[in-house]
């Protein structure tokens, strides 16, 4: 099995955070944490993405654009909700414009508990989302080789 | 104004040593005062509430009977708010965030068995004595009333 | 062994070596800029791992010929390269190298979209700005050795760098708009944060955009052919001080990326065709009625 | 060195008065600083508030209109200033009013009019009409 | 039978032409002209290949040598068009536009009167005129067949146009006979008469829906032309009276003359008249200053301006200027006239970039290919004209498709304006593949145009001309933006789906594949054309004397180049069919995540849908021709001043020294 | 037909640090027309009085926005403070001060960032955010929280700055000198980078006036006006003036805020030599009644507060107007006929603060 976990890409979207957790995405990649280590890259495309990090919670203007990005990327994919804002909607979770987390809309893989999460908390979800992206690629590999066998005895039978 | 005024910093970064953490692979260091979870000395605990009641955010809750308090982790702000409240200042902010993991379940913890009994016993205590209370009340009640009654009869 | 033969192999070591040395020249390149900006960066062979990634995702595309569009223009970048190693027509190579990009312009804009659609025509303004360069230099070497052929210019007795200085500045000047790098990575960025997202290549994602960093290597490593170009001569010595010569070039190209704002497309404009008549056009004219 | 508090003044006004009181203050060269609405629980009154600012002696004085169907003791509703009088938008006077006033009617449901550019109470596009206020009937305790 | 082949291709477009004018509005008039074209066509292909069966490509003839009955008629012409373009004027009261036709048309009548009778020959085939007769019958004769159907849906579309159409098809025809005539001409006079012939012909081409703009466009077109035929007259006249002949050939042959007399006066004053009729071919050819007509004609029906750009009118100056290219070479006059033509190249592609109207587009890009050919003719030397031949056949088959696709797509789509076109392939798929072969034969390759500039590239480092190879590297680096922008519309995901009859008829189809499947023969073929016709062509005797041939071009180059080229075609191809079986997911296009699902919709400000517009650039501000425009053509009139003065001052100076 | 692209900007956009979304109308690459649309990020939190007490919503209004954080749940505590006639402790009010101007510092250091990478300058980003982590390690030092400070309560704060940490400040404060000097070289004199700030996105004096500009957004164009000026908390004390540029210009508004950079050091240099010994907060009685409208200056310009309490823990009403808001009028104005490329650093220069601009 290949190991694709040396190349996360991620791209971020800023639900509806205060800002706190999305610096805090940022200074992953700044010299002191330097998350390119990892080989990861902050892509602000979709097509090329391949773990999406969320941070604040869902309301019903974003919740649509949430779903639409993640259903761009490509399989496998990875989604990381960073705050506790987009686990649960934390302080805001009683707010009358918050659906909750940004498991409301698409499925959430690894949460990232903090307020603001620390950078470290943030590699680390990451590094957590790899394991779960290699998982992915397996399973689809799999999925996949099943259908071309089928397609090949499909074609001896007829 | 310059051409290529940063060529300088950036040569002499190449050459200078890089600023970059080596986390994971060493341990994050963190400040004393930083605010990275709670943690409960749970049997100091007196199930008193103040703390749920001050949480902006509603993440935790207790049960006075199970003696138990429970936070969601993935729920705290880690404001701290809570830790000032606590009249038995048994809530501490400690520093270390918690991990980020697949379910955001909520943590209980439980008074250990001995402080449980302690307080089943006193609550015990407590309601013998509320019953005896009662009982004494109950039995005053009755006598006034018989004693009403009576005087009832001798009226009549 | 013959002449074919010799060929062949060349062709095969080519399309074969390139894109190892291209992936590697990235991967350094990425390691120092970031030891520029004083961070660890990535490891050396990162290149490669992201490229096995974006080939086991899932294909995906917006139009679906844009798979075949990248795909050609994947072989015409690899033609281009193989034709100036084989010492075949430079002049023509180029012409070619442009339809090579009019392919990735057809596989932006094939789907409409709007930043895969700017950055789609900013390419063809970085086009505007580097090709009377590339051109120009053509001519440049066709007027020291008489011959658009690479095979005819390696064999020179003196490096053509002697006679076409100016060319030279010039052709470093839009080497970095080739090799899309600060200040002049307008159509598509290297670096996040643009405003037209990743401009041509937005619509580009998994296998489709392996092509492309396929591609992009195969076209680092022949324009640091040209650059050796300008060096090589009949002495052999002159091959590793090519070498040497093409890999500082690489270095300056980091290090101006390093440390310049993006600029805007018409300045690039102005710029590149400024540096290209100043250096590159007096270069030609002294060429033709001083050294006739 | 330099305190300089300002003063810090409410004038209350009808919603017929908001539009030459705006030009008063622009012509004194003030600065909107901001304008909100507030729902005031107990009185059951929408206020809308309007700060003008001097950016020279940092003084701050608010215009308040005060909205409400419910008369204080021994007094009717004032004319035009009910609950749903109709407000006459800034906007034509501080163009850059419209942000505040798009806001206040989305979020309070204030009646006001002729903003330019109306956003049409999808500023914010929430699901709920006017949170910030309860509902007529129903549960306005 | 081949003898009688020369005055059918002159006088039968004549003849058909007299037979429309005459047959007013009826409607057999479609039909002739269809019979008319298809007969011009296979008589003109028959011709080219029976005759070089027969007698040999190679064999350069003169025939007619008595021809004092056509010389009269000819007289009589050149009387005819004076007195037409005469009442015009004054019709119209542009009185003094009548002088430029009356004074040379007297001039020349006076000398050729006055003037011992020579016996020279008046017709005069070789490589060059017979590939002309090809080109100018074969694309002709189509645009003529596309013209019909045409010309109905623009006047079902068009009713304040009054329908003169017969009359329209009539002009097509006689411009086709002026062609062939000036094609195949060998005397002076006649060339002089065909000359003018095409300048009215194209004048009234012009002017035929008689509005205000074609009125003033068409007088335009017409004192340029006809200042044009006012050097020209001047040039022959100066020949005539330095050489004492109206011969083409004997002319041609001066060439020696120059090397010999190169520093005498009269080598000096050989220079003039070269100059002179190198200056009509630029006003025929539409180059800087002269640019503005070519433009100005696109206010007439498609057909005129496709036959006006492709095949003939505008090649007529180039002819002339291959013709000329020995005499030009290497000397002041050829300098100038490449400088002119790289000038025009560069200042046009500017130009074409701030253009939406296809048809504008079409009209600058041929003003600046023009450009390029003059430049190479001008240059002179064997690759350079061999680059000008390519050019010429590979822009008349392109351009002539382009402008017959364009035309048809407007009448389709109600609108010729580029952004209409975006989704093309959608709506009208086969006119959008029409269009996209026919631009990427304007600067891509496989095609010749490509291979050509290469060839000119190259010829011209070898002659050192520096600054105009500048010029060329910079134009073509616009060329390939405003081609490519057209294109990308061609091929985008469209805006809204919508519905478009194909109103194109049976007969354009034709035409179109009939121009495609010859552009790629052209391109498969290039190496043989090139080895078997235009080298020696260009390098033997027909042209420039005895020189030895050499092919312009190494064959092997050629080869390879070619099958790289071919590749080129090949290997999309194949991706194509070999991507097809793969299994790839469809994704929504970009946009910031908020589009409504359709890739052509995002929700917008105020939470509605809003339809996503993409839109090419044109830097209107910066590039339109209004503004461009005068500039260039002060510069382009300075660049003439100063080849009159350096000509007239040398003349002076030989004659006083 | 139109040779106008209409286009969609955001809400996801790398160049955008939050959503907010542009309706574009644009001719070759200028910009006709922007219509700006918010809303992505709004939460409705203004609304939480219902739900929260006074004292909770401290913590929650520092989380209006996690970058001048500290300044929200400053400017809330202490119109809270007035309406219930608190006297704050004057060590508090130095305190307040320090972080305030800490806090600035990492803001101007963020956003020098941020416009580094908006005009495609990534090594400049990259050493303007690894000076930022610096002042992070002193916040984090002194308050326990990186971005967010949570130091804040109803009555002063929570936390004190022992002479220690005072001392580490100061070293930090040096090293943030020195470095951000060598920074300010290439901000103010490289050629690229003035190639892209340099009479992009004018704003003249008047305008700014016309379309209630605050800030450094204002003080670029000529406006002096600060709200520090007014000498709450211990600005009173400092000695300051308000940074202003006449330029109007991206340039001018960078050169506001790396001179404000420089101005903070000095602030903070001034309290510490000056702060006085003393009590952390005053104790605090009772529950808010009335109304009060308060102005402070945060990082991006003026900020303005109102809360109205009804005598119950529970407010009628707090209300933010923050600076973003006051300048999105004036970002319409700049982006009208600028250059498509532009719109990044556009955005960034009024340094927008979307996530307290809608709540
Ligand atoms: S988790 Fe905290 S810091 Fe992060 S977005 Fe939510 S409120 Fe802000
Ligand atoms: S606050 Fe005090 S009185 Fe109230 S429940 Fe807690 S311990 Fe008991
Ligand atoms: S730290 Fe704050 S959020 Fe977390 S439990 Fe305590 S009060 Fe609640
Ligand atoms: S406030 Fe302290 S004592 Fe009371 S329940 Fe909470 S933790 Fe237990
Ligand atoms: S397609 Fe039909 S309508 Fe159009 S020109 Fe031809 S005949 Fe006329
Ligand atoms: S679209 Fe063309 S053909 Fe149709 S009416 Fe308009 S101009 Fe005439
Ligand atoms: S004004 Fe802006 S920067 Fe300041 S706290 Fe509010 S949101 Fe943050
Ligand atoms: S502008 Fe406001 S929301 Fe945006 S990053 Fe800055 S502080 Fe955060």
């Amino acid at each position: 099995m290949y190991n694709i976990t040396r190349s996360p890409w991620v791209m971020h979207y800023d639900g509806s955070s205060c800002n706190g957790c999305d610096i805090e995405v940022l200074a992953c990649l700044t010299p002191v944490y330097d998350a390119e280590r990892f080989g990861i890259i902050n892509t602000g495309d979709p097509m090329q993405a391949d773990i999406l990090l969320v941070t604040g919670g869902i309301n019903t203007q974003n919740a649509p654009i949430v779903k639409q990005l993640y259903d761009q990327m490509s399989d496998p994919k990875v989604v990381v909700a960073v705050g506790v804002c987009a686990c649960t909607g934390g302080v805001f979770k009683d707010c009358y414009n918050i659906l909750g987390g940004a498991d409301q809309v698409i499925p959430v893989d690894v949460y990232v508990p903090g307020c603001a999460a620390r950078p470290q908390a943030i590699i680390d979800g990451i590094v957590k989302g790899i394991g779960i992206f290699q998982e992915r690629l397996e399973k689809l590999e799999k999925a996949e080789g099943q259908k071309s066998e089928e397609k090949e005895e499909a074609g001896k039978e007829e | 104004m310059g051409v290529m005024t940063f060529a300088g910093t950036a040569l002499k970064n190449l050459f200078s040593k890089p600023v970059t953490t080596s986390y994971p692979a060493e341990p994050a260091e963190y400040k004393e005062r930083t605010r990275g979870h709670i943690e409960i000395d749970i049997d100091q605990c007196i199930s008193c509430g103040m703390c749920t009641r001050a949480c902006p955010c509603g993440t935790l809750s207790i049960d006075k009977i199970k003696g138990t308090w429970t936070i969601n982790r993935f729920d705290c702000i880690a404001c701290g708010f809570c830790v000032e409240k606590c009249p038995k200042k048994c809530l501490t902010m400690v520093a270390g965030y918690q991990e980020p993991g697949g379910e955001k379940g909520e943590v209980t913890y439980t008074k250990s068995p001995e402080v449980l009994a302690e307080e089943a016993r006193k609550r015990e205590e407590m309601a013998k004595k509320a019953a005896e209370a009662k009982k004494a009340m109950e039995a005053k009640k009755a006598a006034e009333a018989a004693a009403a009654a009576a005087g009832e009869k001798k009226d009549n | 062994m013959n002449e074919m033969t010799i060929k062949i192999i060349v062709a095969v070591c080519y399309v074969v070596l390139a894109p190892i040395l291209g992936g590697l020249l990235d991967g350094i390149g990425r390691k120092i800029s970031a030891r520029m900006q004083r961070r660890v960066g990535p490891p050396i062979l990162q290149p490669f791992y992201d490229l096995g990634k974006l080939l086991h995702k899932d294909p995906i595309h917006v139009a679906p010929s844009q798979n075949f569009l990248m795909m050609s223009y994947l072989f015409f970048v690899i033609l281009t390269g193989g034709m100036i190693f084989l010492g075949m027509d430079l002049l023509m190579s180029m012409f070619i190298l442009s339809t090579a990009v009019m392919f990735l312009y057809f596989a932006a804009t094939v789907t409409g979209s709007p930043y895969s659609t700017i950055g789609a025509t900013r390419e063809l303004l970085q086009m505007i700005a580097y090709e009377p360069c590339v051109l120009l230099t053509c001519v440049g070497f066709y007027m020291v050795r008489g011959s658009f052929e690479t095979a005819d210019i390696i064999n020179g007795d003196i490096s053509p760098i002697a006679y076409l200085p100016g060319m030279f500045v010039a052709f470093i000047f839009i080497l970095t708009i080739k090799m899309r790098k600060s200040p002049f990575d307008i159509s598509t960025s290297h670096h996040p944060n643009q405003e037209i997202v990743r401009g041509i290549t937005a619509e580009i994602g998994a296998k489709n955009f392996a092509v492309f960093t396929l591609a992009e290597w195969y076209e680092t490593v022949f324009l640091m052919g040209m650059v050796a170009l300008f060096i090589v001569n009949k002495n052999p010595i002159s091959i590793p001080v090519a070498i040497v010569v093409a890999f500082l070039v690489y270095f300056l190209e980091l290090l101006i990326d390093n440390c310049c704002a993006r600029m805007k497309a018409d300045k690039m404009i102005k710029l590149s065709w400024m540096v290209t008549i100043i250096a590159a056009g007096a270069n030609l004219l002294a060429l033709v009625y001083i050294f006739r | 060195m330099n305190a300089t508090e300002g003063k810090n003044e409410i004038i209350k006004i009808t919603p017929a008065e908001l539009p030459i009181k705006a030009m008063e203050m622009k012509e004194k060269g003030l600065r909107l600083s901001q304008a909100c609405a507030a729902w005031v629980k107990k009185e059951e009154r929408l206020e809308l508030s309007y700060s003008f600012v001097d950016d020279t002696t940092y003084d701050i004085f608010n215009l308040r209109i005060e909205l409400s169907d419910k008369a204080a003791e021994g007094e009717t509703v004032k004319e035009g200033c009910g609950r749903d009088a109709e407000v006459a938008s800034i906007s034509g006077i501080y163009p850059y009013a419209a942000f505040y006033e798009n806001e206040m009617r989305e979020l309070f449901g204030a009646n006001i009019k002729v903003i330019d550019p109306d956003y049409h109470n999808k500023l914010y596009r929430i699901n709920e009409d006017t949170p910030f206020v309860p509902k007529k009937e129903g549960e306005a305790k | 039978m081949l003898d009688f082949a020369v005055p059918f291709l002159i006088c039968f477009p004549f003849l058909i032409s007299l037979f429309l004018l005459f047959s007013g509005k009826s409607k057999i008039g479609n039909a002739i002209a269809r019979i008319g074209a298809v007969v011009i066509f296979f008589t003109s292909v028959a011709f080219f290949v029976a005759r070089g069966i027969k007698i040999g490509f190679s064999v350069t003839e003169e025939l007619y040598v008595n021809t004092e009955i056509a010389d009269y008629v000819i007289l009589g012409g050149e009387i005819l068009l004076a007195l037409v373009v005469t009442f015009l004027c004054f019709k119209y009261k542009k009185y003094w536009i009548s002088l430029l036709s009356i004074i040379p048309t007297a001039a020349i009548i006076y000398i050729e009167e006055t003037a011992a009778k020579e016996n020279i020959a008046h017709i005069f085939l070789d490589r060059l005129a017979m590939i002309m007769v090809l080109l100018v019958g074969a694309v002709g004769s189509l645009i003529i067949i596309y013209a019909v159907g045409y010309m109905e849906g623009y006047h079902n579309h068009h009713k304040e146009v009054q329908d003169r159409r017969n009359y329209f098809l009539a002009l097509l025809f006689m411009f086709m006979g002026a062609m062939f005539g000036f094609v195949t001409c060998a005397s002076l006079t006649w060339l002089v008469f065909f000359w003018e012939c095409t300048s009215v012909c194209s004048f009234l081409l012009i002017g035929y829906t008689r509005s205000e703009e074609a009125i003033n466009n068409s007088f335009r077109a017409l004192w340029m032309n006809l200042l044009g035929g006012v050097a020209l007259v001047a040039g022959v006249i100066f020949f005539h009276s330095l050489l004492g002949t109206f011969s083409a050939r004997e002319v041609l042959s001066t060439i020696q003359m120059i090397g010999q007399y190169s520093n005498q006066m009269f080598g000096v004053a050989l220079y003039i008249p070269i100059a002179l009729i190198a200056f009509a071919a630029l006003t025929k050819s539409a180059q800087m200053p002269f640019s503005t007509w070519l433009l100005g004609a696109m206010v007439a029906p498609t057909p005129s301006s496709t036959l006006l750009h492709s095949a003939t009118m505008v090649k007529a100056g180039i002819y002339v200027l291959i013709r000329l290219a020995p005499l030009m070479k290497g000397n002041v006059v050829g300098m100038f006239i490449a400088f002119i033509g790289a000038f025009t190249f560069l200042s046009t592609s500017f130009m074409a970039i701030s253009q939406s109207d296809a048809k504008k587009v079409l009209a600058m890009s041929t003003i600046s290919n023009l450009g390029l050919m003059v430049a190479c003719a001008g240059i002179g030397t064997p690759e350079t004209v061999w680059a000008c031949v390519f050019l010429m056949l590979f822009h008349a088959v392109s351009k002539s498709m382009l402008f017959q696709v364009v035309g048809a797509t407007e009448n389709s789509l109600h609108s010729r304006d580029v952004e209409d076109f975006h989704g093309l392939l959608y709506t009208l798929p086969k006119h959008a593949m029409f269009l996209f072969i026919g631009i990427t034969g304007m600067f891509l390759a496989p095609f010749g145009m490509l291979i050509s500039k290469w060839s000119a590239l190259k010829g011209m480092t070898d002659d050192r001309h520096a600054l105009i190879v500048i010029f060329i590297v910079f134009g073509s680096a616009l060329t390939s933006f405003y081609w490519g922008k057209i294109m990308g519309k061609l091929i985008a995901h469209p805006h809204k789906k919508k519905e478009v009859k194909d109103v194109t008829h049976m007969g354009e189809y034709v035409s179109f594949w009939i121009h495609m499947i010859t552009m790629i023969l052209m391109v498969v073929f290039f190496p043989m054309i090139s080895t078997f016709y235009v080298d020696p062509m260009v390098a033997n005797v027909e042209m420039i004397g005895n020189t030895t041939g050499i092919a312009a071009i190494p064959q092997s180059t050629l080869y390879i180049l070619v099958g790289m080229l071919l590749l080129v075609f090949l290997i999309p191809l194949v991706m194509y069919f070999s991507g097809k079986g793969e299994e790839s997911t469809q994704k929504l296009a970009y946009m910031g995540g908020i589009n409504t699902g359709k890739n052509n919709g995002f929700v917008d400000s105020f939470g509605e849908e809003k339809i996503l517009w993409m839109s090419n650039y044109y830097y209107e501000k910066m590039l339109s021709i209004e503004r461009l425009m005068k500039p260039c053509q002060f510069i382009a009139t300075i660049i003439l001043l100063v080849i009159a003065c350096i000509l007239g001052g040398s003349m002076i100076g030989g004659m006083l020294g | 037909m139109s040779k106008r692209s209409v286009i969609p900007y955001g809400p996801q956009h790398p160049v955008l640090p939050e959503p907010i979304h542009l309706d574009l109308v644009i001719e070759d690459e200028k910009i006709v027309e922007a219509i700006p649309s918010i809303g992505f990020i709004h939460r409705g939190l203004e609304s939480l009085t219902d739900k929260r007490d006074f004292n909770q919503m401290a913590y929650v209004a520092e989380r209006i926005c996690g970058i001048c954080s500290f300044g929200h749940g400053y400017g809330y505590c202490e119109t809270v403070e007035h309406i219930m006639n608190v006297e704050v402790p004057d060590r508090a009010k130095y305190l307040r001060t320090i972080w305030f101007e800490l806090s600035r510092l990492h803001s101007h250091l963020l956003w020098a960032g941020l416009m580094a990478d908006a005009f495609g300058f990534e090594n400049l980003f990259y050493q303007c955010w690894r000076v930022r982590e610096k002042v992070l390690d002193a916040i984090e030092l002194t308050t326990g929280g990186r971005v967010i400070f949570s130091v804040n309560k109803v009555g002063g704060v929570l936390k004190d700055i022992t002479p220690e940490m005072q001392k580490m400040i100061l070293e930090t404060l040096d090293f943030v000198e020195a470095e951000t000097k060598v920074l300010k070289k290439t901000f103010m004199n490289d050629y690229s980078v003035q190639s892209r700030m340099k009479g992009v996105g004018v704003l003249t004096k008047e305008q700014a006036k016309a379309l209630g500009c605050a800030g450094p957004f204002a003080r670029a164009s000529g406006i002096a006006t600060d709200m520090r000026m007014r000498g709450y908390a211990a600005y009173g004390d400092l000695d300051m003036e308000p940074i202003i540029s006449n330029d109007g210009d991206c340039y001018g508004r960078c050169e506001v805020r790396i001179g404000e950079i420089f101005q903070s050091i000095d602030l903070i240099r001034q309290a510490i030599a000056k702060i006085p010994d003393g009590e952390l907060a005053a104790v605090v009685k009772g529950n808010p009644d009335g109304e009060y409208f308060m102005r402070i200056e945060q990082p991006r310009g003026e900020a303005d507060y109102y809360v109205r309490g009804n005598g119950t823990p529970n407010l009628d009403r707090m209300r933010v107007r923050t600076p973003t808001f006051a300048n999105l009028a004036g970002l319409c104005e700049v982006l009208k006929g600028a250059d498509y490329a532009d719109i990044g650093i556009l955005v960034v220069t009024i340094d927008p603060c979307i996530s307290c601009t809608e709540r």
